[in-house]
């Protein structure tokens, strides 16, 4: 309990250091938010206004503070770049609000797709040690890992799209409307997304289980007699898929980037293209609440990784 | 080959024959032609050092061999079954009926052997889960039973742990009572007590024999060490690369060899009785005794505490630290052979660390009256930097004494030559220069490392566990050598071991270590004719039997 | 064990199945017959019309908004809000008729007061911020806004402007809309707003009060952001967008057969730039070389696939009364020889070096920087191309003047004096340091004119100066090229860059 | 330094004296043929790879182009062999630099820890969970785009997992008993660090570089098909990939090209990575 206590208060400590970092960075940003939102017809009176507005004639510390509470208590701020009405920004709460089903629901047929497909094609793997099938394996997976997830949504996109006629390119539909067919579509790139990720983790997994499959319990277990069924499924599996719940946590965090890409690849307005757009428009505020949001994601998977990890390996948890 | 069979005393009822049995690996025969035989209610010990085909010989038996492994010729009959035939394949189907019920096997490390996320109850319940029609709600009693058996306590508490919250002679007992609770016809211990300290090998030596006697089994027990086979086996075979060299009842093979080998791994054998007439005794012993009082030490420690931090890197959490050395307190004379003997983690380690300066979290006095002592370790394949050649190995500590003290500064040439006298010292000649430790054998290594303590020739050496590594054979040739060094260079070794009669033999002086604390220490005769502590009697206790 | 691995299999191929079974139903091309939607290019920037700057967003609010006056698909302005107007004699007293029974989108009909409140907030009358420069009280635009009776408007304007007139294009919004909280945007042009996604697009529904009766024909409009330019290409074969309309050229090509691909000048006026205060470009032999070197011809024909028009100075050629052709002086085609001579001339017989700074969002701008950058090569000009963002460009360039040369585009309003006015020295939009005395008195000649035909002949001096200074080297309009799905029909260009969604029909 | 590659030289020959090691034989193809080509397009391209021509727009594959033509009329082969060259050339500069740095902090952290072993040890846990290329994205936001600035960003985005490595090398070496015996000669910290541990940490390092080279390559065309690395009229095989996005239904061999080529390269490297495991395991298993 104390360990999580400990963790806990490391977690926080990295968010507050993230969120000032990222405060400080985009205040050093070069390129003036003000002309940049104005465009070509800014004049120095609706310059000076929007400046009032933002709060820029503050000094940092009160910026950041006044930011941070606001963050706390759940007001996220205001993009600078989308407006939710005639005279009122959009709150970033709400515009990532309305992004994020997007992104998650890819991050979530991702790794559904990354497990369901992986684990067994690395039992089978491990367990073809030696025949022709190991080194087509090897051969399919290293290809697998090589190949940029943008490039793959480029094929998938031309064979599944446009050859196959399986989806329509571009044919994006809103999980409000249609949660079935945004599912639908939503396969194809978290096919991309899954592809190099699957063949990582069969790779990790088939290693694995081969030092396992070499570690002394299991000539005990085979000593007993025990079918070789029985050794891999009582014995071995269990043990040599601990190490790659860790592995797994880091290709969470691997697809949060890797939908980034992907995202601009089918036209997915998830997370990912709202951040590469906000970077390019300089809408601040949503740049930085969505890095702090992605590191939050990411050091929340490790801690969850890290109990769930503590919860099926006995030699931690009892110690 | 003929003869040899006809020798074997002949068994009525044998449990278990091996035939003419030979067993490849890629190109290599690790067993060649072996033949053996146990008999009900017999233990046979097969001896044997490492590589000399031991543990493939009783992983073969057991239908263990790995898929790298052919048999080339032979066969095993398991009570008139023939269960393995050469140029058939291995019927693993067959082998899984006898596997665990009628014979079962006990290996070495406990600790692996065990899977490491099961809870050992469940781990014996395997056995009767895979080979009973019991019904589910007796398993427990039943496993309960079997750990009751071989002396466990707390069964029921004992039930539900993990392996890794066993101490290494429960986890022993546990796999012995997987092995015996179908009660087999055959057991096969591979080594069952190498990875447990004396006191508890003992017990489990005491254990396996009392389960021969009540179940009346056959016993095939593989060991390297001839005395521990002697203790408990009824007969002995002898193996060497692949072969066996002579098989006898246990009396006979130490009273009669007929062997040269079993002769020379008998007299490696560092035994008690041997080591009485322990050459160079007159030249240390003398040193030590007569002019111990006028020579000045080359260390003193007193009242030495040692710490270990536990170690917490974490920014908030309080750093504890554990006493590992209590009040350690003696004195070392040059040209002397001190002694450490104790189990593992009593400490023996922490101290010589804490002299050496490797661990500076210490309370007390260490007194160095020489520069630079050096440090032999156990393990010769760690011991030597892998990417150097031997050459570069042993002239780095010139180079580092010539840059710490320009007096010492020494040519190429000299470094050269310096090396190469050291090099022949240590039994090696030039050519091992150019190579990589990983070009050379263990005993080699071992050579390298000690030659490379020495070079600079300083006033005393510790030498941690320098054997414990190595083959009998090999580790009399090492201590031979120690105890030639020093007394050409007149350096003086504080040799530590768990090994009593390891210490025995290099030893003027020995102290007996427990818990972190010296709980005896004295002239080594005088400690092992009479040792005044319970625990040094403990220790001795193997020989007193 | 092994069972439980069964199912998990079976749970994983249930659920495969189905996502794969509802893949081939995705797309939502429209079936039925009463909504349109159109990929747009850019997010838009703004939902308040008069807040607005991005063209990209005025092509969309042009649907949902409505001035005094619009434009028509001919360049000239017709009555909307108001029904008529009168002029005084001095241009300082604009009178507005009001039209009997415009609605706003919520059902309420237009009052003067509605008129009063958004001129007034255009001009920066009720808070001192002027939302439309033109129309701003400090640079000769509106004193003061009078109701004269409920359906006529009075507007005073502080200096005679014979170009004021299209300023009052302004939407009309309902009086206090435009600070009230969550305003959705109202108006009563013939579409009103329904919903705005960031990133996804704005949907727009029939007005159903609309003034002119029998528009207009669809119910809904969506105008959907596409991914990319790249991808447009897709979505339109794809069936998830129907009309687009920023085709490149090769995109054209491939669409022509299976779409209506209609091609029509843009108001954009797109040059390379050149910074008049730069130490080597301040020498107008250099400047000139540069207009010599470039293959006008050849930028039209990869870029726009020969659809664009070729100018040389900065005028639309669409605004026929205005324009005049000043294409001989450098000539279209690439002048490689006359090139090196100036060069030579002013000093530089080795060559000289460029840096283009271009706008990296703008497809089109970086694709003529890269066809640009290789004829500049052949007169010795070694061009390098510096992308850079948009934020970056408005900051470094635009704003900052700090460049060599760019590549861009100016958009037009309908009144030609736009384009001509930033050119006056002490402009703050003259980004290009373009200095000449006569210049901006002919200028400041040209404004104060009355008389249509006078003004038309000063703006002519005013481009031939332009090109004979080399002030910029003027490349092309380019053209819009739309395609359009075949069932639909009476889609129409604008001299201004709008998408008229009340005219366009399924084809019955 | 010089002691120091000599040192790799010698592992590179170990490995390429194993036969039998097909991971190693096919990388050292596969990037050969890559680096070779790209090395060959800084020098010379069969075509020019900005000339234009409006006749030979989309060609498909032939013998005078063998990659077919872009929008442009513009030889793909030329443009690829130039792509490939500065996609090779920004990443080694990447891995170089970050590289050069991992082994300088991961060696000091590592051997003596202490509070700035803790701090560089918070900071790295910190970046390494984080995706690299969002990391790469939000530096570039600051520092700005283009190739200087890619260069520095991945440098810096990639420093801590080499750091993490090194670092973990050396704390794993840092207790072995012959650096424990070199330390009680009394040799020096730098030669103990420099000498003694760090020739023994190459074989790792070495496959980490490979692994690091790979990544680099993937992030540097990633961004650039993002539209925020290389830009035109450079080359780049993530800015052809984006551009040929479009062109897709087309000319889909302008995105085959590009596309391939990074998995060509991606592929060979991690082979060749696999491969010097592979043998410099066995030579160090071989006790």
């Amino acid at each position: 309990m104390q360990y999580f206590g400990k963790k806990t208060v490391t977690l926080i400590m990295t968010l507050f250091l993230v969120s000032v970092a990222a405060f400080l960075a985009f205040q050093i940003i070069p390129g003036d938010v003000v002309g940049s939102i104005l465009g070509t017809e800014a004049t120095p009176e609706r310059e000076a206004k929007l400046r009032e507005e933002l709060g820029f004639n503050d000094p940092p510390v009160v910026r950041y503070m006044n930011w941070i509470t606001g963050v706390l208590r759940g007001d996220l701020g205001k993009s600078w770049r989308y407006s939710k009405s005639m005279n009122e920004m959009m709150p970033v709460a709400e515009l990532i609000g309305d992004k994020l089903p997007v992104t998650l629901w890819l991050a979530v047929l991702s790794v559904l797709l990354i497990v369901i497909v992986s684990v067994p094609l690395g039992v089978f793997w491990a367990k073809s040690r030696g025949r022709a099938a190991d080194a087509v394996f090897s051969v399919l997976t290293q290809t697998a890992m090589a190949v940029p997830s943008f490039f793959l949504g480029i094929l998938v996109t031309y064979l599944f799209g446009m050859v196959l006629r399986w989806f329509t390119p571009g044919g994006y539909v809103s999980y409000q409307d249609n949660f079935v067919g945004f599912l639908g579509y939503l396969i194809f790139p978290a096919l991309s997304v899954a592809v190099p990720k699957i063949a990582m983790t069969a790779r990790f997994l088939r290693n694995s289980l081969l030092t396992e499959m070499s570690s002394d319990y299991v000539r005990t277990a085979r000593s007993k007699g025990a079918t070789e069924q029985r050794v891999m499924y009582g014995h071995v599996l269990r043990n040599a898929l601990m190490p790659v719940v860790t592995f797994l946590g880091m290709i969470i965090a691997e697809i949060v980037a890797g939908s980034i890409v992907v995202e601009q690849v089918f036209g997915l307005p998830g997370v990912g293209r709202l951040l590469i757009s906000s970077i390019s428009t300089r809408d601040l505020p949503v740049v930085e609440i969505l890095v702090l949001y992605i590191t939050a994601v990411v050091i929340v998977v490790y801690f969850l990784v890290d109990i769930v990890y503590r919860m099926i390996d006995p030699r931690i948890s009892h110690k | 080959m003929e003869d040899r069979v006809g020798m074997f005393p002949k068994n009525e009822n044998p449990m278990i024959q091996i035939q003419n049995l030979s067993v490849c690996f890629g190109g290599t025969e690790a067993v060649k032609n072996v033949d053996l035989e146990i008999a009900r209610g017999e233990i046979l010990g097969v001896v044997g050092e490492s590589g000399s085909g031991k543990s493939v010989t009783a992983l073969t038996v057991m239908g263990l061999l790995s898929e790298s492994g052919r048999i080339t010729s032979g066969r095993v009959i398991f009570d008139k079954d023939v269960l393995i035939e050469s140029g058939e394949r291995l019927n693993r189907a067959l082998y899984r009926r006898y596997q665990g019920q009628r014979m079962s096997m006990v290996f070495q490390e406990p600790m692996t052997s065990l899977n490491p996320t099961r809870r050992v109850g469940a781990q014996v319940e395997e056995m009767l889960m895979l080979h009973t029609e019991l019904p589910r709600q007796q398993w427990r009693e039943k496993v309960l039973e079997s750990f009751v058996s071989v002396g466990l306590r707390d069964v029921e508490q004992l039930y539900n742990c993990y392996p890794h919250q066993l101490s290494g002679g429960m986890r022993q007992r546990v796999m012995i009572a997987m092995a015996v609770i179908l009660h087999p016809d055959l057991i096969v211990a591979d080594e069952p007590t190498t990875a447990l300290d004396v006191t508890v090998q003992n017990q489990i030596i005491a254990l396996l024999r009392e389960i021969n006697q009540k179940e009346h089994n056959a016993m095939l027990f593989i060991t390297h060490d001839l005395n521990l086979a002697r203790r408990l086996c009824h007969r002995i075979a002898v193996m060497k690369d692949g072969r066996v060299v002579e098989t006898q009842s246990a009396k006979d093979i130490f009273e009669n060899p007929r062997e040269e080998y079993t002769r020379s791994l008998i007299q490696a054998v560092p035994t008690r009785v041997r080591c009485k007439a322990r050459p160079g005794e007159s030249a240390t012993g003398t040193g030590s005794a007569v002019s111990g009082e006028i020579r000045r030490p080359v260390l003193e420690v007193h009242d030495l505490n040692v710490y270990y931090q536990e170690g917490t890197n974490s920014l908030f959490g309080r750093r504890k630290r554990r006493r590992v050395v209590s009040g350690a307190d003696f004195v070392l004379y040059p040209g002397e052979v001190m002694g450490l003997v104790g189990e593992s983690g009593c400490g023996k380690s922490s101290l010589s660390k804490a002299i050496l300066g490797m661990n500076r979290n210490v309370e007390g006095e260490i007194r160095h009256f020489s520069t630079r002592p050096q440090m032999i370790f156990q393990d010769p394949y760690s011991s030597l930097n892998p990417s150097r050649t031997v050459g570069w190995l042993l002239q780095e500590p010139l180079r580092a004494a010539g840059r710490l003290d320009k007096s010492r500064q020494m040519s190429e040439a000299d470094m050269r030559a310096a090396a190469c006298d050291m090099l022949r010292r240590v039994g090696l000649d030039e050519s091992c220069m150019n190579r990589k430790p990983s070009q050379l054998s263990g005993g080699q290594r071992q050579r390298i490392s000690i030659g490379q303590a020495l070079i600079t020739r300083p006033g005393f050496v510790i030498a941690d566990e320098p054997v414990s590594a190595l083959d009998v054979t090999l580790q009399a040739q090492i201590m031979e050598l120690m105890q030639r060094l020093q007394e050409e260079l007149g350096v003086a070794y504080l040799f530590i071991s768990h090994d009593i009669n390891v210490v025995y033999r290099m030893s003027d002086r020995i102290m007996v270590m427990k818990d972190g604390e010296i709980v005896e220490q004295g002239d080594t005769e005088e400690l092992f004719a009479h040792p005044r502590e319970a625990y040094t009697k403990l220790l001795l206790q193997e020989d007193l039997e | 064990m092994k069972k439980r691995i069964s199912v998990y299999f079976m749970a994983a191929l249930l659920i495969m199945t189905a996502l794969g079974g509802c893949a081939g139903s995705t797309g939502e091309s429209s079936e039925d017959k009463s909504s349109v939607v159109v990929g747009i290019q850019q997010d838009i920037d703004s939902l308040d019309p008069h807040k607005a700057t991005a063209a990209g967003t005025k092509e969309i609010l042009f649907n949902i908004f409505e001035g005094l006056v619009k434009p028509d698909p001919n360049g000239n302005l017709m009555n909307a809000v108001a029904s008529g107007y009168s002029i005084s004699e001095d241009g300082l007293v604009y009178t507005f008729t009001l039209r009997e029974g415009v609605k706003f989108h919520n059902g309420d009909e237009v009052t003067a007061e509605d008129v009063k409140y958004s001129l007034e907030r255009c001009a920066g009358i009720l808070d001192g911020t002027a939302l439309m420069s033109t129309l701003s009280a400090e640079k000769g635009g509106i004193t003061s806004v009078d109701i004269l009776d409920s359906r006529t408007v009075q507007v005073s304007v502080g200096s005679a402007n014979m170009e004021l007139i299209y300023s009052f294009t302004a939407a009309i919004i309902p009086a206090g809309s435009g600070e009230e909280a969550e305003a959705h945007p109202v108006g009563t042009g013939p579409f009103s707003f329904v919903s705005y996604k960031p990133q996804e697009g704005v949907v727009l529904a029939k007005h159903a009060d609309y003034w002119q009766s029998g528009l207009p024909y669809l119910d809904e409009v969506t105008f959907k952001i596409v991914n990319s330019p790249d991808t447009a290409l897709l979505d339109l074969q794809g069936g998830s967008i129907d009309i687009y309309p920023y085709l490149t050229d090769s995109q054209a090509a491939e669409l022509s057969g299976s779409f209506q691909v209609m091609s029509a000048p843009s108001n954009v006026v797109q040059a390379l730039f050149l910074n008049n205060a730069d130490e080597t470009l301040s020498d107008v032999r250099v400047r000139q070389a540069i207009c010599y070197a470039l293959d006008k011809d050849s930028v039209n024909e990869f870029v726009f696939g020969g659809n664009g028009a070729i100018i040389s100075s900065a005028m639309l050629p669409t605004l026929q009364d205005f324009y005049v052709d000043v294409n001989d002086v450098y000539g279209t085609g690439a002048n490689a020889e006359k090139a090196k001579e100036l060069l030579a001339d002013a000093g530089y017989a080795d060559g000289i070096d460029l840096e283009i700074k271009v706008p990296s969002n703008y497809e089109v701008h970086m694709q003529t920087a890269e066809v640009v950058a290789e004829q500049l090569k052949e007169a010795g000009i070694n061009a390098v191309i510096a992308p850079v963002e948009w934020g970056t460009w408005l900051d470094e360039v635009y704003n900052g003047r700090n460049y060599q040369a760019t590549i861009s585009g100016i958009t037009c309003d309908q009144t030609p004096g736009y384009l001509l006015n930033r050119f006056q020295t002490e402009s703050s939009k003259n980004f290009i340091n373009y200095a000449n005395a006569e210049y901006d008195e002919t200028y400041l000649k040209a404004a104060a004119s009355l008389d249509l035909a006078e003004k038309a002949g000063y703006y002519k001096e005013l481009q031939n100066m332009l090109v004979e200074d080399a002030g910029t080297a003027f490349l092309s309009v380019p053209p819009i090229t739309v395609a359009v799905k075949p069932e639909l029909s009476g889609y129409t260009f604008y001299p201004v860059y709008v998408q008229d969604m009340s005219v366009v029909r399924y084809a019955d | 330094m010089t002691q120091d590659e000599s040192r790799t030289k010698v592992y590179r020959l170990k490995g390429l004296k194993q036969r039998g090691n097909p991971y190693l034989w096919i990388g050292l193809f596969m990037t050969g043929t890559a680096v070779l080509m790209a090395l060959v397009g800084f020098f010379w391209t069969p075509c020019s790879t900005t000339a234009m021509s409006a006749a030979e727009r989309f060609c498909a594959p032939s013998p005078g182009h063998p990659f077919g033509t872009d929008n442009f009329g513009r030889d793909i082969l030329s443009r690829v062999m130039k792509g490939a060259g500065s996609t090779i050339f920004i990443s080694s500069l990447v891995v170089f630099f970050s590289g050069g740095l991992g082994i300088v902090i991961g060696a000091l952290t590592g051997y003596f820890g202490g509070l700035l072993d803790e701090i560089v040890m918070r900071f790295t846990d910190a970046v390494n969970g984080f995706p690299s290329i969002l990391l790469a994205l939000v530096m570039i936001s600051i520092l700005g785009s283009g190739k200087k600035n890619l260069i520095l960003s991945l440098g810096i985005v990639f420093t801590p997992s080499f750091v993490r490595i090194v670092r973990s090398e050396f704390i794993r070496l840092r207790d072995a008993d012959y650096i424990s015996r070199a330390r009680l000669m009394g040799v020096g910290r730098l030669r103990i660090l420099f000498v003694h541990i760090l020739p023994n940490i190459f074989s790792t390092f070495w496959v980490s570089v490979m692994i690091g080279f790979n990544n680099g390559i993937l992030a540097e065309s990633g961004m650039s098909y993002l539209g925020i690395g290389v830009r035109p009229p450079d080359a780049s095989l993530g800015e052809m990939l984006s551009d040929a996005q479009g062109y897709l239904l087309r000319a889909p061999w302008y995105a085959l090209a590009p596309g391939l080529t990074i998995v060509w390269i991606v592929l060979g490297f991690s082979l060749l990575g696999e491969g010097i495991r592979q043998s410099s395991g066995e030579a160090s298993d071989g006790r």
